[in-house]
């Protein structure tokens, strides 16, 4: 390997020299950032944030996932997007911003939404994967592709005045492994009811809420990769899931979480989940969730 | 009326979040005082709480936004102390005065 | 008044809907945020999220106060700039990018630094402020005249993996009544030592780290607004410091503070600082601090 | 060797944040054991706690950044089991064995 790949331009030094003096970052961390591919699933009220941030360190490639358009009704929260963008499709209008900030990044435009079909050609070209997205099919979905390619997994949701993340499948180790990271299934085995999921779908969002939890996305997975995904070091992490409330005064709260289960659907050693089973089409995601349709509403 | 005879209670703080508040008066935190031993003498375990929020604390009537089929609906964690119940042995976990039980459900938005 | 002031606009039900119908804002919490005139002073990585949440939320009118121009290791963090405008004013920069995503908000540029002598002039116009500068210069000066014109303040910071929120002066109550909320000379009456801030101001920044503060500094001022400043039941509030650390595992931490100090400099009931003292520059805000110039590594 | 006195001891959890850890090793928590009485038979307040940390913790020479005049420097919070210690009779505070301290400075970057 040639020694110019490993080291810093001079114009890298000028950009993200406030990062880099960070000894949890250091040259060291910028190099693991620039190298790394990144995938973002769905540039809404999470992914703008998350991306923004991500583009502004210096990760090396940002894939963004997303079939829809831009609205008027996403503009209060999807910063990234704009009203002269509107009915734009959103993967474009995110790509734009970013590369605005950062033309630095190389950035790969999935214009669909994810699906069994398309999951592991799109996945498979990244190290790490963004949830962003606002319905319960695709977050098992997403999970169980990550299992499958042995991808850590930085899911965040938000709703009303409320918001949650959780790093899965960190550290990604084979299926059956106790020592890897639980995965969306160790967590919530079964999908909610779509009654449940809709009723609460109606409640509305304030932008900063889901704003904070779309950053700190961005900075869990800067974590992740500059403390060294391609080092023997990486192993068990602490499973934690973090609550975020606005209502009333603003609160967060960390909460210590379950390890793999033994009996994962996904990720345990018994598991029968493969990638040809996935795209076959036989796991009906939407029929589980009995959710028709992603929950647009968000 | 009669001497009444003295039930042992347990106090403890019930939490409700992801939008749970809704079916308990929009109110998140509840401190509650209830008897130390369900109505067989047994200690009051995390499936007996259920059971008494459904019967004293809830002021919604769709109830199976939070039990199916006499369990936990599919969808909400909860969260014993700030650790996973599955760390403390989920329904039959024995609750202890002064803890803190945190019913969450999952968000899906974004 | 006419009706039409107090009503909403068709667009601006699309635009907004998805906040509307929480029951936090609704109707009247958003014709709050449409009368409300907020003042961002720092348009750099706590500036430029919380503008754009603001913007976003449709506040009325949005004032943006630096005297800055961009520099390309602003990019990292100050994520509504770009590299195209770098060398342009950071006031141009910032009210381009929201003017992009909310043309139907009136923003004013103030493209001067914030001065004993232009305080009064600029603060005035405004009911809120958000204090996203960098440096205690500026945190007292800021201070002192939200006290003396009774403005809620919401003050923010953050440092390499580290960041600080504090709502102050909520409510304003008028100086020498306790029900009022601290200002930041309640908490911090003397200011630190140059030497301190100096080795401190020398650590760096990460992007997000930052940006969730700024993000943050946008709900409190929705919150705040949205409840009604114009209310009377708009009345004491417990103050809070929101500490958040992304060094190991990410972490929040709420602290309970004091309220109002009886024997404060600037807002209790023996408070000799006026308007016009502060105006005439005889509080040396630069010496008090003995920092000669703003930190400007961030 | 004579038979060692029993000096009572107390537990405390003191914390750093705000950059002040880089002057305890970098450490943010430190569980601290300690007489829980002072060279003079009283009880450790802040004031002495500042003062043992600062003979047995500390492990950087530039004690100017934590203690000027006596005192600690201005710019650093002091927080009793996250409350604000002007709440809690500052540095005459006796500390009890199970209190956590955490010192913070604060931050001037944006
Ligand atoms: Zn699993
Ligand atoms: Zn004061």
């Amino acid at each position: 390997t040639p020694s110019w790949k490993w080291t810093l331009k001079e114009h890298e030094y000028a950009r993200y020299g406030r990062q880099l003096i960070l000894p949890s970052i250091g040259i060291a961390g910028q190099l693991r950032l620039k190298s790394a591919a990144v995938l973002i699933i769905g540039a809404g009220g999470l992914g703008c944030p998350a991306a923004a941030y991500l583009s502004g360190a210096g990760i090396g490639t940002l894939g963004i996932v997303d079939g829809d358009t831009v609205e008027e009704s996403n503009l209060h929260r999807q910063i990234a997007h704009s009203t002269a963008r509107i009915n734009m499709k959103k993967t474009d209008s995110l790509v734009q911003y970013c590369q605005g900030l950062n033309p630095e990044v190389c950035y790969i435009r999935h214009g669909t939404h994810l699906t069994p079909q398309n999951a592991e050609d799109i996945v498979s070209k990244y190290g790490i994967v963004l949830d962003c997205t606002d319905n319960p099919t695709s977050r098992y979905l997403i999970s169980d592709i990550c299992v499958l390619l042995q991808k850590p997994l930085v899911s965040a949701s938000a709703l009303k005045t409320d918001g949650q993340l959780i790093v899965l499948n960190n550290f990604p180790a084979p299926r059956g492994k106790p020592e890897g990271g639980p995965c969306y299934r160790c967590v919530f085995p079964k999908p909610p009811p779509p009654d449940s999921v809709t009723s609460c779908g109606e409640g509305g969002i304030l932008g900063p809420v889901v704003g904070v939890m779309g950053v700190l996305q961005a900075l869990e997975a800067i974590k992740v990769i500059a403390a060294g995904m391609d080092t023997p070091q990486w192993g068990p992490c602490t499973p934690s899931l973090l609550l975020f409330s606005a209502s009333g005064s603003t609160s967060f709260r960390s909460i210590r979480m379950r390890g793999r289960r033994p009996d994962c659907f996904a990720c345990s050693a018994s598991s029968t989940l493969t990638l040809e089973e996935l795209k076959s089409g036989s796991l009906d995601y939407v029929q589980f969730c009995g959710v028709a349709a992603p929950i647009n509403i968000l | 009326p009669g001497v009444a005879q003295e039930v042992p209670k347990i106090e403890l703080v019930v939490e409700f979040s992801g939008g749970l508040e809704m079916l308990f008066s929009d109110q998140r935190r509840h401190s509650l005082s209830m008897p130390a031993t369900d109505q067989d003498g047994k200690p009051v375990t995390i499936a007996s709480l259920i059971d008494h929020l459904c019967r004293h604390t809830m002021r919604d009537q769709r109830t199976e936004l939070f039990v199916l089929d006499g369990h936990l609906r599919p969808g909400i964690l909860v969260l014993i102390n700030d650790a996973d119940w599955e760390l403390e042995g989920e329904e039959a976990y024995e609750v202890q005065s002064g803890d803190n039980i945190l019913f969450v459900s999952t968000l899906h938005g974004g």
